[in-house]
């Protein structure tokens, strides 16, 4: 028990470092901006309609206060660790004065929701083709579809996304591809909404897929012809146990621990792949939130987004740990 | 094994895809009920106070919807017809020294709650907002405003800190104008800044009916009381328009992909290939500004190439006639606009009223116009140029082409300055620039390089207009490179960080001759030294007292005064001798409208109203629309 | 056909593994590079019933790939070229490499496997009572519970506390873990075991049980058994008979307290003379020389180019291995060898 | 080194058909530099050609033959591509070397934040980054951002590799020797991670450059610079797809698919040819 709980404490210590080093990487890198928050939502409100000079000049001064941007960098810095534990990143400034925060934690169950689908299917349907076609080296239909999933691997998620919108939305219009669920719908657990928020999450969700299974794919699939030449299995075999049993219970089921771990240092890029296809099918996550923010120049959504991020995806990785030692026993009992 | 694995997995898609259609567009709504705009991603969905800042430019229909002020121009309109009364009874009424304004109030009209809206509504959206500054029109009142009493329910009187014939444009909507406030909701919460008016009482027909948390539709219905409002009391049949829509649908291919599928009725703005899609793929479902190319609806506003007057060699304005002399504004409509472009040479947009006040008259002067190149006077203007594009653009549109000179002037613009790189190179050499091999060296013998600034995907247009004219430059010896800025682009006008840029330092009311609208900005009182925001307009910060003299002069003349167009003439003459920045073209817009479900959209024929959705006119276009009787049935 | 006719004497008395002229070769051909290693190269011979037979020579001398050869346990690029194996169970002959189907049924049922570093042998993640599950439950009609019983009894026998079937491999020590697959390889009361050095990764005490344990087992069920190690002292310990490998071929073979005193191989002599004795103080002399490379080795007898006997016919004639006394051997001088 | 190419070559068939795939599209980029117009060129051509015996790929709706914008597109985002390769490899290099030899107390703390980064999601770091610069951002910047985001799980394999070299006799008798630390990463260790830096260098920059894609095509980058991201980009401003221009669109993709093929190809059969295990079956033993 000694060992698991050392491997906690561990992991435990990894997570606040991630957190740590991210969230100060977040706010170095925006303090850096050119992009001055009042001179901001000036431009955004004085953009349209008749604005008087002088009018501009009072305006710059309420807005100062309001944004509250004085003192040192390292003042700053600390008062943002401050936000951060307190989950408030100020008002968002193209959206002024709603919240970052609750921008972001409207925006988060979409990301979350259509990452753990996409997450879930491209990674168990990797590692079983991976796995499959890395012990019955020899099935032509695995070599065949194995050859698919990794010609897709190393194409950018923007890509595919791309591609599927333009088959399944334009060529062929039988999804939606806008938007994560259909209008005017109370969302609930009515057939209706889940049954929208499925073909509304179908493209964005598929996309993520295609791009991920490859790297599984590869990944299992060398592991598994590897650990088929492992004494267990090898030993396995001259004891006469039945392949399908040699191949559950002896190689898939050892080489999905890697994976897991894979998994969990994987999330990271992962996320970066949502940002783009929630862009891409403007679907309402945290990513679509992120570039909004961005084109909008809205520092704080930036900033706001970027460290949360980091700290959902430390979070994810620090669940997966969690749950990696009620699985290897190695680890549980040592 | 493998096989049926496969097998199953497209059973299990194509049980996802068949279905769809079964799924209505809206829930709950009849389509043929439902006018669907293109809005944009509200990232505060949540928020419908219009009067705390960012609130202020909600395209979500809010403003263009549910707000009402006391008049409205119609950009589009000429003379008197552009005028809408809203709820004010009749037009503004001065003091001779313009030190105070009397308005008449509309009797009957109703907030949507059944609460009566009356002069105290006025009195309080004044005071409330000079109390808290911070608020969107807090400003100007503070400044202008010294007192506002209301003598009576429909009577409101405002006295002025100082002379202003301009003041009632506080309340004259062109894209907005300052919104009356619900006193009745306002005084029930401390906070008018942090209030977020979650749901809106309406002003206008129009009503909140349902919006997405995620910002990405915001749908509104029409009041049962629509009578009772400013715009339904001048109604003679109920709107058929019963729901309107303002929904997010995406990137331009997604937006174009959408009318399309019929699922988007108005598009506020696409490229030019867009817009030739739809022409081409829905040409029997799609109304346009004009009926054929270029089918883009022009605004009152003119993009053009800014100089910053207070960077060398810009400040010298044989340097600005210079770069206009090199641009070939035939590439340039080509290049951004696909040939469809309303080209400016003068600077004021070459919309609405403008045409009739100011272009048509001006031609004479301005084919006569002498321009002194240091070594001899050439005429640059060529009234010609409508029919050298049309002659470009012939090849692919064919027929839709007219050959009427007038027709072609109102598709393309009136004329243009020829290129002329000679005449050029004579002006540079005149500002004591040197050529070296295809380089040109300022006075002070180091190369001649621009960076040209342009906002990016936010306006393709612009900046492919931007990417030609760097291209000509570059070629004839000035190295110039396009720089996006991207968001940062207002700010950066504003603070002066920039050589030279494409946008607009001039918008006017279309509708109206008057300039004041962005000249009033232009007086040299105004101007900031280099690295301090400017105020906005006069992003050139260009400095002339023949400037500031127009201007005071205007300040003393009402509005509708005779003496305003002569004023605007002036000021006209001077920028093209000064050649502060240089016009272009008017924003040309492309908003195809989708006739499958409505019919009667405004065009270039019968421009009863802008065709924006983001322009708060758009509601006499919505409450005028007509259901089209061949749209397919409600599912 | 014919083993069908075979009468309950005949089977009695017949050899319960026959191995004919097997040669056995890694075959490479990667890259355009052809190799082939001839690791078992034409070994005959026979094992009765109840018979301990061991297999001696130095690391790398072929003797593994022999073993593995026997117990149809060899993939890729090791392949058998010529030669068979027959075992012969329950009056049926079971040809290894011609009927792999009816291998695998015999497997752990008729003959079960010892492996070398039986260290890691276990599935890491998965219980111990599983691997028994695994291999064991399908041969013996039995119902979970009686199955179960007689587990726990069979470990009880062998002197193993039955927690371990709910305990993971990495929680045993190294003793118990090789006395688990012993456990494991006895458990269905097979005719026939293979251990391929079954005791070497052990310490010396261990070593002494787990040999006992394997002997006790065998003489139970009576039981052959066929195991490989390059430790002299452990075929002294538990072989009836042994036999020497060099560079993949038999050299000598014969009961093993013969082949101890009379050695008629040089190479054996060299084996046993480097043995440690009580009370020997004479330092023992190192064979010049190593192994042969298989993939080409030397001319005529493999071992002549280390033989200290070694004259010209050693170097261009291979010695054909004959009987000689209570054994065979393979050797151009042999009788002329005395042990040291 | 040389011979196991030309042996590769023959035997070994993905390596074959990556090695043409990617020699064959570094060929077309370099032709780039003959081109007969300069690649920033614009509406120097009737725009929307479709492909013809003129203009094979045809030309882009801003007058360019997208052939020639192809050629230097391709070489832009390859140097691109390699620029951060090179940066994070040796990064992954010098960190997996010295954190394995090392190993004990200096091996864990280093890895602690070699995975500390790896957990950082990479792309809203970027994005932060091009926010922070604007259009300050050029593409050398882009990459050296990309290249420090990029070593890390590298670094984790390289490592691996020089701790089990760490215990090899050949070590201590350097050590014994008296080589210095450095002596022995260079002279001893690098041959043997020399095949794990090739391998990875393959992904990383297939990485690297669908990050360059993602990037342009999101306008987060350079404009002016021809790059494929940068082509998509042009295209989606123009519509292209939905005008029907697609060749504008379905060649630059078509040649990054490729390219990603080819070098993933290579990258998969290097591996198995350095893959212990796949070497041991060749040896025998």
């Amino acid at each position: 028990m000694n060992g698991f709980a050392k491997y906690l404490v561990q992991r435990l210590f990894q997570f606040f470092l991630v957190i740590f080093l991210g969230v100060s990487l977040a706010f170095l890198i925006t303090n850096l901006s050119p992009v001055d928050p009042v001179e901001q939502s000036v431009a955004l409100m004085t953009n349209f309609g008749a604005t008087d000079p002088r009018a501009v000049e009072l305006m710059r001064e309420a807005l100062a206060e309001l944004y509250g941007l004085q003192g040192t960098v390292l003042d700053q810095y600390l008062s943002f660790w401050g936000r951060v534990i307190r989950g408030d990143f100020g008002p968002s400034l193209s959206a002024f004065p709603t919240p970052v925060m609750s921008l972001i934690m409207s925006a988060l169950p979409w990301t979350i929701g259509l990452l753990t689908l996409a997450l879930a299917i491209s990674w168990s349907l990797g590692n079983l083709l991976g796995a499959l076609a890395g012990y019955y080296r020899s099935n032509l239909l695995l070599r065949l579809s194995g050859a698919a999933v990794m010609a897709l691997h190393p194409v950018p998620a923007y890509i595919i996304g791309l591609v599927l919108l333009l088959l399944l939305g334009f060529i062929w219009p039988v999804l939606p591809i806008s938007g994560g669920a259909q209008m005017n719908l109370q969302p609930g657990f009515t057939i209706d909404y889940i049954y929208s928020l499925i073909l509304h999450g179908t493209l964005p969700a598929l996309t993520l897929v295609l791009v991920g299974i490859g790297s599984w794919f590869i990944s299992m699939r060398s592991l598994v012809s590897n650990i088929v030449t492992d004494d267990h299995v090898v030993y396995a075999e001259l004891g006469g146990v039945s392949s399908g049993k040699i191949f559950s219970q002896y190689v898939a089921r050892n080489a999905l621990l890697p994976q897991l771990t894979g998994l969990a240092l994987s999330l990271g890029n992962v996320f970066g792949g949502a940002v783009i296809t929630e862009f891409l099918f403007n679907y309402p996550g945290v990513g679509r939130l992120l570039i909004q923010g961005i084109y909008r120049g809205d520092y704080s959504l930036v900033l706001g987004v970027t460290t949360m991020s980091i700290i959902a995806v430390a979070v994810a990785v620090f669940i997966i740990d969690l749950l990696y030692p009620l699985i290897d026993p190695r680890v549980r009992l040592s | 094994m493998q096989l049926k694995k496969l097998a199953a997995a497209a059973m299990a898609i194509a049980a996802l895809v068949v279905p769809v259609a079964a799924q209505e567009f809206i829930a709950g709504i009849p389509r043929n009920e439902a006018l669907i705009i293109q809005g944009p991603a509200a990232q505060n969905a949540e928020w419908f106070n219009l009067w705390a800042p960012g609130g202020g430019a909600s395209n979500n229909g809010l403003q263009q919807l549910t707000a009402d002020t006391f008049w409205f121009i119609n950009p589009e309109g000429t003379g008197d017809a552009a005028w809408t009364n809203a709820l004010a009874s009749d037009r503004p009424v001065y003091n001779d020294d313009f030190t105070q304004m009397t308005v008449t109030l509309k009797e009957g009209i109703f907030w949507s709650d059944g609460v009566e809206f009356t002069a105290d509504d006025v009195v309080y959206t004044v005071q409330t907002q000079i109390e808290h500054p911070g608020m969107g029109w807090s400003a100007p009142f503070t400044v202008n405003v010294d007192s506002v009493e209301a003598p009576d329910r429909n009577t409101v009187v405002f006295n002025l800190k100082a002379p202003n014939s301009r003041f009632h444009t506080l309340f004259t909507v062109r894209w907005n104008a300052a919104w009356i406030m619900p006193k009745h909701v306002f005084e029930t919460v401390d906070d008018p800044l942090t209030y977020n008016a979650n749901p809106p009482v309406s002003l206008s027909a129009y009503v909140l009916h349902s919006y997405d948390t995620a910002g990405n539709w915001v749908i509104w219905k029409l009041r049962d009381d629509w009578q009772r409002t400013s715009i339904g009391m001048e109604l003679d049949a109920e709107p058929q328009v019963k729901y309107v829509v303002y929904r997010n649908a995406g990137n331009p291919d997604a937006r174009v992909i959408e009318q399309l599928n019929h699922n988007l009725d108005v598009i506020n703005d696409i490229a030019p290939e867009g817009m030739f899609t739809i022409a081409r793929d829905a040409a029997d479902t799609t109304a346009t500004w004009f009926p054929g190319f270029p089918f883009a609806h022009p605004d009152p506003t003119l993009p053009s190439v800014l100089f910053n007057h207070q960077r060398e060699p810009f400040e010298n304005k044989d340097v600005r006639w210079a770069l206009a002399m090199l641009i070939d504004i035939r590439a340039v409509a080509m290049g951004s606009y696909r040939g469809a472009a309303n080209l400016a040479a003068l600077s004021t947009p070459p919309t609405g009223t403008a045409v009739t006040d100011y272009y048509v008259p001006m031609q004479d002067w301005l084919t006569s116009f002498e321009l002194n190149t240091g070594t001899r006077t050439i005429k640059p203007y060529d009234p010609t140029v409508s029919e050298q594009i049309a002659a470009l653009v012939k090849p692919q549109w064919g027929d839709q082409i007219p050959a009427d000179p007038d027709q072609l002037k109102a598709m393309f613009g009136h004329g243009w300055w020829k290129t002329d790189a000679t005449a050029a190179a004579e002006l540079l050499q005149k500002a004591g620039f040197t050529k070296n091999g295809n380089q040109w060296l300022k006075p002070d013998g180091t190369p001649f390089t621009i960076k040209l600034m342009v906002e990016g995907d936010a306006i393709p247009t612009l900046a492919r207009a931007g990417t030609i004219i760097a291209q000509q430059w570059s070629m004839e010896g000035i190295q110039t490179t396009v720089d996006v800025a991207g968001p940062t682009n207002g700010q950066r006008l504003g603070g002066g960080d920039f050589d030279v840029a494409i946008y607009w330092t001039v918008e006017t009311w279309g509708g109206h001759p008057d300039l004041s609208f962005f000249l009033e900005s232009y007086h040299s009182s105004f101007i900031k030294p280099a690295g301090e925001i400017q105020p906005p307009r006069n992003l050139t910060r260009w400095q002339d007292e023949r400037l500031d003299a127009i201007i005071e002069a205007n300040r003393t003349v009402s509005f509708d005064a005779p003496e305003v167009a002569q004023l605007g003439m002036d000021y006209l003459k001077l920028a093209v001798e000064e050649m502060p920045f240089i016009p272009l073209m008017a924003y040309n817009k492309f908003a195809p409208f989708d006739t499958t479900y409505w019919t009667g959209y405004p065009s270039a024929a019968d421009p009863y109203s802008a065709s924006g959705p983001f322009w708060s006119n758009l509601r006499y276009m919505v409450v005028q629309l007509e259901a089209n009787p061949n749209a397919p049935a409600a599912q | 056909m014919l083993d069908a006719l075979a009468t309950p004497s005949e089977t009695r008395t017949r050899p319960i593994l026959e191995v004919k002229g097997l040669k056995a070769y890694y075959q490479m051909n990667y890259f355009g590079v052809q190799r082939e290693v001839r690791a078992v190269d034409d070994v005959t011979m026979t094992i009765s019933r109840g018979e301990i037979y061991g297999i001696a020579g130095e690391s790398s001398s072929g003797k593994s790939s022999l073993i593995k050869t026997i117990a149809g346990a060899i993939r890729p690029p090791l392949r058998v070229v010529e030669g068979s194996v027959k075992f012969d169970f329950g009056g049926k002959t079971l040809d290894v490499y011609a009927d792999p189907a009816r291998m695998k049924a015999a497997r752990w049922q008729h003959l079960s496997y010892i492996m070398q570093g039986s260290m890691n042998v276990l599935n890491p993640v998965r219980k111990v009572k599983h691997a028994f599950h695994d291999f064991a439950y399908k041969h013996m009609s039995l119902g979970e519970g009686d199955f179960r019983q007689r587990l726990v009894s069979h470990l009880e026998r062998i002197g193993l506390d039955p927690r371990v079937l709910e305990s993971y491999p990495h929680q045993l020590s190294g003793g118990m873990r090789q006395r688990l697959t012993i456990a494991l390889a006895t458990v269905c009361e097979p005719e026939f075991i293979i251990a391929d050095e079954p005791t070497t990764a052990l310490d010396v005490l261990v070593q002494q049980d787990v040999l006992a344990l394997i002997k006790d087992v065998q003489r139970r069920m009576g039981s052959s058994i066929i195991f490989v190690t390059h430790d002299m002292t452990v075929h002294a310990a538990i072989a009836d008979r042994i036999g020497i490998v060099y560079a993949g071929r038999l050299v000598e073979e014969g009961p093993t307290l013969d082949v101890f005193q009379q050695p008629q191989h040089p190479y054996t002599a060299h084996l046993i003379a480097s043995l440690p004795r009580i009370g020997d103080l004479r330092k023992r002399k190192a064979l010049p020389g190593k192994p042969p490379n298989l993939s080409e080795p030397p001319s005529g007898c493999r071992f002549h180019p280390r033989c200290p006997l070694a004259i010209d016919i050693c170097k261009t004639e291979n010695p054909p291995l004959e009987t000689r006394g209570t054994g065979r051997v393979a050797c151009w001088r042999a009788g002329e060898v005395e042990a040291a | 080194m040389f011979k196991v190419l030309i042996d590769l070559l023959r035997y070994n068939r993905e390596f074959a058909i990556g090695f043409v795939l990617t020699a064959g599209i570094f060929l077309f980029a370099l032709a780039h530099f003959w081109a007969p117009l300069p690649d920033t060129a614009i509406y120097l051509l009737p725009p929307d050609m479709p492909p013809s015996t003129e203009y094979w790929f045809g030309t882009t709706s801003r007058g360019q033959d997208v052939l020639w914008q192809m050629s230097s597109a391709i070489w832009n985002t390859m140097l691109f591509g390699l620029t951060v390769t090179i940066i994070s490899r040796i990064l992954a290099v010098a960190v997996g070397m010295v954190s394995g030899y090392l190993g004990g107390r200096w091996d864990q703390a280093m890895m602690t934040i070699n995975d500390t980064m790896i957990a950082l999601p990479n792309i809203p770091i970027l994005l932060l980054v091009y926010f922070v610069m604007r259009d300050s951002m050029s593409w050398p910047i882009l990459a050296l951002t990309a290249a420090l985001l990029g070593w890390n799980y590298d670094a984790r394999l390289i490592r691996s590799v020089t701790l089990s070299l760490r215990n090899r006799e050949f070590t201590r008798h350097a050590v014994f020797a008296g080589m210095s630390v450095p002596q022995i990463l260079v002279r001893q260790h690098l041959p043997y991670v020399m095949p794990v830096i090739f391998f990875t260098a393959m992904n990383n920059l297939i990485w690297a450059i669908g990050l360059e894609v993602t990037l342009s095509v999101l306008g987060f980058s350079d404009i002016n610079r021809p790059t494929i991201g940068g082509m998509i980009y042009w295209a989606n401003q123009h519509q292209a797809i939905i005008a029907g221009i697609w060749w504008w669109i379905a060649f630059p993709i078509g040649a990054i698919v490729l390219l990603f093929l080819g070098l993933f190809l290579l990258a998969i059969s290097v591996n198995e040819y350095i893959d212990p295990r796949s070497r041991l079956s060749r040896m025998g033993a």
